[in-house]
């Protein structure tokens, strides 16, 4: 627990340190770095859906850490969930919304499923580790998902690589105009509670952590090889899907070529930072999209470019393995 | 793994507290410091969606504003770089549109109106003028469009004339090449049938073999697509794929083809080689729309379409290396066609 | 027989050794001196578990001592690791793995040589293959360095293991269980090879369990149990018998009178629960760790003992009976012969869960890996078996105060200190034992299968553990006892059955054997 | 068509020797994708500074391999996970390239070498290709018969051994971990002196396709060049095709993704059906 709180000091002062060195005005791009989610409702708004959507994917690598396996895939298990949920909603018959969010988002957690599932599948009947299967079925994906988009669901009208607008009736609820906050944060906030209870609770949640901390001991004890090389993969893939969904249903409203991209990958980034337990990712979720908002805030104040993003996110990445991965990470990888 | 409830709800009350502060610190001292203000500040944002580097439409753009905001002393132009990625567009400039300091909001692409729009109607009080889009009504909304159909039959029917030529590199294949970075719906409404019907009508029969790279960066990728584009038959290529341009360019000078180069004179970048430059005047037009925006004097609301005839969509005609690499017979049949075009 | 120059400064020796391993919290050695005089062939006999091979890995700088002291040619050393051992020219013959299977046999030679340029490439024919040679000519070794490793017998093995330390010109050898290597063809007879080192003036030391190829070759001997010498004798001081006495605890020179043990059950008349009907595994048989036509069964009410050897058979027989392998290989697989399991209507092979279903419970001997999820708490590690049955009101919730009671009951039942939420990792080897045999005696077993149950625990929590044990067995549960401690199966079993190189050779009611029988048996086999 | 094949496997072969060497040792470098993109933009650079090609391929090499140097360094010492560098190396790498392009030349965009000094060729061969020729030839007699090859494929199989015989663990990963930067760092050369041209993301996935082909080959040199080429001749084929069909580009640009997924469960079939289990 103070490891954590050291690591996020870390990062913010590693941040803040980029930024005065990079942006030609220091001092102006720090103040609005730090004061980024909060100069106005639009940006505090911002700050919590952008979060909300870490905590999904956050959640779901989380839960396939503990089991032991790592999921490359996120880019386009995200992108896949969102195009099955868009493609439900273009194609099939209008519905009442009480119908058919249920229904989408359902069609996006079972897309993101059995995409990663697959991965984990692979990786029992052909041991080819996951590693590499889950990034390159998403590199596949990506390119399918955005012929989806520029083709079949195409709006021919637009001018943007994009789909036709969903019904109104299905989108999620605006919590805090004009900002993008929407109802969604309610289904992040079920996430966390119900990964919380599935991890420490439930009966397949004890497997799962068994297996994935010593799979010797889980198969002494009669836990599935099978069924748990495949569910925790394919739970972070699940939630990536209903991270999809719940972009497309709450902040975009339609397909846009790339809607969801960097999803993915920073889910990873708030699962490292969160070491593998779902209570952390809520506060590592915060963490990462203050970052996220606090740059584009300092980019759109100050003459800071678009780079620093990725300088800030990297050197993120590398600190936080310094410190926090355990022991068990280390050795899957 | 053990828990301790206590620890961690302290942590985020803490966490809670310390959000509230910073609301509070951070409002304060932004409403005061623009209430003391003694002139009244004209800012502007240029919002690229996309990266100004090796986009000569957005670096023009990018200029045009600053050049208009360096005449007067009140203005500020703030240059924000928006990234390729359409799905975040919106959010970003919402989030400008969100500060409220800034007066006007420039920027440029057809697909940029929608968006815009749709902002619009959140944020009420934001002015924006679109540079290369079209909109019509929404009184806070300002739209200049180009005609690209027209930009891209000049270069279609250089093309075409080349292709028939019988210049050093022309193959009598009747076949010249489009690469795209991607498809898009400028790319496939306007600019594609706008090439292909000026290569008919120079040089009729000509076939156009179109081709995409999958984004505007993989400059080898283009080298590979002009390379067989090249060996399949087409003599003058256009690019308009960002940077993969270069790698199309490249595979132009090894396998002695021609290219024409779209939206900026691009004759330098490989003499005897960039053979014809299509332009588009949008720095002179982003210009004159930002100072008269600035001066009040824009008519927010209504929407232009300019081309040929208006002067901001041309074909390079008066570089030397033009006049050089180019044969008198081919530049003629070219001028006759532009003048025919600017009445 | 070489005799030692004892006037000479050892070689290598150490002084008061001490460990205790943080880990599991074993204490491997407790206070070792031990002396390698260049010139000797120093035998270390001891049975498993004796802090041989902890001893061995601190003089090769594997291990650090807690306390005590290793002297290279007089003066105090601190190895740091076993490549510094090597530099100092000690070095060791593993069982297995000190080869690179996927790796030539010249690959696996020539590795690290210190002479070699980075950049040649490893064929090069030059003064390292002249130094090869030379040596295979010396000692009448042949290999093939073209081979992959892995296609050697073990004998192949550890010839080049063997000629790599040459090539580096060690002076202390040392030798683990050099019976079961060797053993291959051409046979490089392993004494004669021991004998060459030792009269070139190298120092030669073979850690074994086997008493004949101690006593064949032997110039001193020193005898270690449970973490101490009991003394180095020369091999005239002492004869196989009286080593093997010491080894198992036992006074070295009197015939034991017939203990008073407590009087056991004759084996139940009733149905035997497990019956082995000439099992033959796969693999090898001329390795000693396949079972090879065994035939027993075990009855209700009964505790029948497995012992001898681990890698005589007994590893082999925990891995088929459980159908379950706790490293990375698949279970052992019946070549010949049937295993069957009263309840377990689909017979062998099953699998562990099948095993389980059909009432069987199994306390592996592999604690750490397989038995305990050490990283977990200690409720995790207790509910393992029952937590689908540990479900409140709501359907696959686990509810906790159930949980927590149930690793109470545990925790109460083998009275050790810990809450439930402790880590396993904190608590004492013995302790995680005791929860490990709680945890599957609660199943009430229709058999229990135990293996090594006792490893490395003090005399206390053995009791402790056979009066649980035995407790089952009074209500009619089924124990087999798989062990490499005589002593164990001597005090605690009905019946013994006794293992030598994969057969079992003789089975007697545990009354009617002593412990000098038993160990004539598993050691040399003879049967009684 | 040989050459475009040869053009386009020749970077992903390097940056997957590269990648195989860290493999080898136990250490995959996962952020092969981004070194080749330093090692692009430093060739640009020194290439232009020092009028000569061959020594920009080389600073790029070194540039690549340095990177490594420090950040696995870093990684090892602070026993921090190697996977997870390599990711952030992967964003932080971009982002640094970008910063330094814009801070250099003022833009962040295409660099052009425009009087590009004449590559020297050797039995016209240009130099710079026959820098990735011999270190190509280097890495592979490296990996499978050097004695230094020996150690590092010792030390990914068996670390412990590898420890005993005197195979220093730190040196043996650092140093195969700096073979794969600079391979990839030639590899980047390559791309952009077949360009002229430093573009931003010149790298386009080809390190990712690079890790596919170690695995795909077996982690063996034969079976990665095969890989490469398989990957090669997909790619060529995709580009060909677009000329011939209509089918839309994106399904063009996932066809090596497929490839890749679809010829590493074949390769777990054939390799499945042999042992039985």
């Amino acid at each position: 627990m103070k490891g954590k709180l050291v690591v996020s000091l870390l990062i913010l002062s590693l941040t803040t340190l980029l930024l005065a060195l990079l942006s030609p005005e220091p001092a102006e791009t720090i103040v609005r770095f730090f004061t980024g989610p909060f100069r106005n409702i639009y940006a505090f708004g911002s700050f919590l859906s952008s979060a909300l959507l870490l905590v999904i994917a956050g959640t779901g690598i989380s839960i396939c850490f503990r089991g032991g396996q790592f999921n490359l895939g996120g880019e386009g298990q995200v992108y896949s969930g969102a195009a099955a949920s868009l493609t439900a909603a273009l194609l099939l018959p209008l519905m009442p919304g009480f119908i058919a969010k249920p229904l989408l988002i359902a069609a996006a957690m079972i897309t993101g499923f059995l995409i990663a599932a697959l991965s984990g599948w692979l990786r029992h009947r052909f041991s080819i580790h996951e590693l590499i299967s889950s990034y390159l079925t998403s590199g596949a994906l990506v390119f399918f998902c955005d012929f989806l988009i520029s083709g079949p669901l195409r709006d021919e009208e637009s001018f943007l690589i994009a789909t036709q607008r969903i019904p109104g009736a299905y989108t999620l609820a605006q919590l805090l105009p004009p900002s993008p906050l929407h109802s969604g944060i309610f289904i992040a906030a079920a996430v966390a509670a119900a990964s919380h209870i599935f991890l420490h609770r439930s009966v397949w949640g004890y497997r799962l952590r068994m297996f994935g901390e010593q799979s010797t001991f889980a198969r002494f004890g009669g836990i599935s090889p099978r069924t748990y090389r495949i569910m925790p993969i394919g739970i972070s893939g699940a939630l990536y899907g209903l991270a999809g969904a719940v972009a497309l249903l709450g902040i975009h409203y339609r397909g846009i070529q790339g809607f969801t991209a960097g999803l993915g990958w920073n889910g990873i980034a708030v699962a490292l930072i969160a070491g593998t337990s779902p209570v952390m990712t809520l506060y590592a979720a915060l963490l990462v999209a203050y970052i996220e908002i606090g740059i584009s805030s300092a980019m759109a104040g100050a003459a800071v470019t678009y780079d620093l993003g990725l300088i800030v996110r990297g050197a993120i990445l590398i600190v936080v393995t310094l410190k926090v991965l355990k022991r068990k990470q280390e050795e899957l990888l | 793994m053990k828990f301790s409830g206590i620890t961690l709800k302290g942590r985020m009350i803490a966490f809670l507290a310390m959000l509230t502060i910073m609301v509070l610190a951070a409002e304060t001292p932004a409403a005061a410091g623009r209430a003391e203000e003694p002139q009244q500040r004209y800012r502007i944002a240029v919002f690229i969606p996309g990266v100004t580097a090796g986009s000569p439409i957005y670096d023009m753009l990018a200029r045009g504003a600053q050049r208009a905001a360096d005449e007067f002393d009140h203005v500020t132009a703030n240059i924000i770089e928006g990234g390729t990625n359409q799905g975040e567009w919106t959010g970003k400039i919402s989030s400008i549109a969100a500060q409220g300091d800034h007066d006007l909001i420039v920027t440029s692409n057809p697909a940029m109106p929608e968006i815009v729009n749709e902002i619009s109607q959140r944020f009420t009080t934001q002015k924006f003028i679109v540079m290369d889009g079209h909109l019509e009504g929404n009184p806070n909304i300002y739209t200049l469009r180009y005609d690209q159909y027209q930009q891209a039959y000049l270069a279609g029917y250089f093309a075409g004339l080349v292709t028939a030529s019988s210049m050093d590199h022309s193959r009598s294949g009747l076949r010249i090449g489009l690469i795209a970075g991607q498809e898009y719906p400028d790319m496939n409404r306007s600019i594609l049938p706008g090439y292909r019907d000026g290569a008919q009508d120079a040089a009729p029969g000509t076939a156009v073999d179109f081709r995409v790279v999958g984004n505007w960066y993989d400059a080898s990728k283009g080298k590979e697509l002009a390379r067989e584009m090249i060996s399949a038959g087409a003599d003058v290529l256009l690019p308009i794929s960002g940077g993969a341009n270069y790698g199309v360019l490249e595979a132009a000078i090894e396998h002695n083809a021609y290219v024409i180069w779209y939206d900026t004179s691009g004759y330098y970048k490989a003499p005897g080689v960039v053979i014809g430059s299509t332009e588009l005047l949008q720095d002179e037009a982003t210009y004159m729309k930002v100072k008269a925006a600035v001066l009040g004097e824009l008519p927010f609301g209504s929407a232009e379409t300019v081309g040929v005839e208006e002067g901001f969509v041309r074909f390079v005609s008066d570089d030397p290396l033009f006049e050089a690499h180019v044969p008198e017979e081919v530049r003629n049949r070219m001028m006759e066609r532009i003048s025919q075009m600017q009445q | 027989m070489i005799s030692p120059r004892s006037s000479d400064v050892p070689a290598l020796s150490c002084r008061n050794i001490a460990k205790t391993y943080e880990s599991n919290h074993v204490t491997a050695c407790r206070d070792i001196s031990i002396d390698l005089h260049a010139g000797e062939i120093h035998c270390i006999l001891g049975e498993n578990g004796a802090g041989k091979s902890t001893l061995m890995r601190i003089l090769t700088g594997d291990q650090r001592p807690d306390r005590g002291s290793v002297i290279i040619q007089g003066e105090t050393a601190s190895l740091s690791s076993p490549h510094d051992a090597l530099k100092r020219g000690i070095g060791m013959i593993h069982q297995q793995s000190n080869c690179i299977a996927e790796l030539t046999v010249w690959e696996n030679i020539i590795l690290g040589a210190e002479e070699l340029p980075l950049v040649l490439p490893v064929t090069a024919q030059g003064r390292t293959r002249k130094a090869v040679d030379r040596i295979c000519s010396t000692y009448g070794l042949s290999l093939p360095y073209r081979k992959i490793a892995s296609k050697l017998d073990s004998s192949g093995i550890q010839t080049a293991a063997l000629v790599s330390l040459l090539l580096r010109n060690v002076q202390v050898l040392i030798f683990d269980e050099p019976h079961t290597l060797f053993s291959g063809t051409p046979p490089p007879l392993f004494t004669d090879l021991a004998g060459t080192f030792a009269r070139e003036g190298k120092a030669v030391a073979v850690v074994t369990h086997n008493l004949e190829t101690a006593f064949s070759i032997a110039s001193r001997i020193t005898v270690l149990r449970r973490g101490a010498s009991m003394g180095t004798f020369l091999p005239q001081e002492i004869d196989i018998k009286g080593a093997s006495r010491l080894m198992m605890g036992l006074p070295p020179q009197f015939e034991a009178a017939p203990e008073t043990r407590p009087h056991r059950r004759a084996p139940s008349r009733q149905s035997p629960v497990m019956t082995l009907d000439q099992v033959t595994t796969e693999g090898d048989p001329d390795n000693p760790s396949v079972l090879k036509d065994v035939s027993f069964s075990v009855h209700p009410g009964e505790i029948l003992a497995c012992v001898g050897i681990k890698e005589h058979g007994l590893t082999t027989l925990e891995g088929l009976i459980t159908s379950f392998a706790s490293g990375r290989g698949d279970p052992p697989r019946l070549a010949g012969g049937t295993v069957q399991f009263d309840g377990l209507s689909c017979g062998y092979p099953a699998d562990l869960e099948d095993f389980r279903k059909a009432g069987g419970a199994y306390v592996p001997s592999d604690r750490l890996v397989t038995g305990t999820a050490v990283r977990c708490s200690v409720t995790d590690n207790a509910m393992l078996h029952v937590h689908k049955n540990l479900t409140g009101s709501i359907p696959g919730i686990i509810a906790r105060d159930k949980a927590l009671s149930y690793a109470r009951k545990l925790i109460k039942d083998v009275s050790i200190h810990a809450r439930p939420e402790d880590v396993m990792l904190s608590l004492s080897g013995g302790n995680i034992q005791k929860l490990i045999a709680a945890r599957e005696l609660a199943l009430n077993p229709k058999l229990l299968i135990a293996c090594e149950i006792t490893w490395g625990l003090d005399i206390m929590t053995q009791e402790f553990l056979f009066s649980r044990i035995e407790e089952l067995r009074s209500s009619g549960t089924a124990v087999l006892l798989i062990t490499s401690e005589t002593d164990i199966a001597l005090a605690h079993s009905t019946r013994t059955a006794m293992f030598y190189r994969g057969r079992l050779s003789c089975i007697a009611d545990t009354s009617k054997v002593t412990a000098d029988q038993i160990g004539d048996v598993i050691l040399g086999g003879a049967s009684i | 068509m040989i050459q475009s094949l040869l053009q386009y496997t020749l970077p992903i072969l390097l940056a997957s020797f590269g990648g195989l060497v860290s493999d080898l040792a136990g250490t995959l470098n996962i952020a092969l994708e981004s070194l080749i993109l330093l090692g692009a933009f430093v060739t640009y650079v020194v290439s232009i500074h020092a009028q000569s090609p061959l020594a920009g391929i080389m600073a790029g090499s070194l540039a690549s391999g340095a990177v490594v140097l420090v950040f696995y360094t870093l990684a090892l010492k602070g026993r921090a996970n190697i996977f997870v560098t390599g990711l952030g190396l992967n964003l932080l790498i971009p982002g640094a390239v970008a910063t330094a392009s814009s801070l250099m030349y003022g833009t962040r965009g295409v660099l052009r070498f425009d009087n590009f000094p004449l590559q020297p060729t050797v039995l016209s061969v240009p130099l710079p290709l026959l820098f990735s020729y011999a270190m190509l030839a280097c890495i592979w007699y490296l990996i499978s018969a050097s004695s230094a090859g020996l150690r590092i494929r010792a030390m990914g199989l068996h670390p412990h051994v590898a420890q005993i015989r005197g195979v220093s663990p730190f040196r043996t990963r650092i140093a195969a971990l700096v073979i794969s930067g600079l391979a990839c760092g030639a590899a980047g050369g390559l791309l952009v002196l077949s360009l002229r041209a430093y573009v931003p993301n010149v790298s386009a996935g080809r390190g990712w396709i690079a890790l596919a082909a170690i695995y795909l080959g077996k982690r063996r040199p034969w079976g990665v060049l095969a890989a490469t080429v398989l990957f090669g001749a997909a790619e060529l084929a995709a580009n060909i095709a677009q000329g011939m069909f209509a089918l839309p580009s994106p399904l063009f640009m996932a066809l090596p993704y497929v490839a890749a997924v679809t010829a590493l469960i074949i390769q777990g079939l054939i390799s499945h059906r042999k042992k039985p289990s």
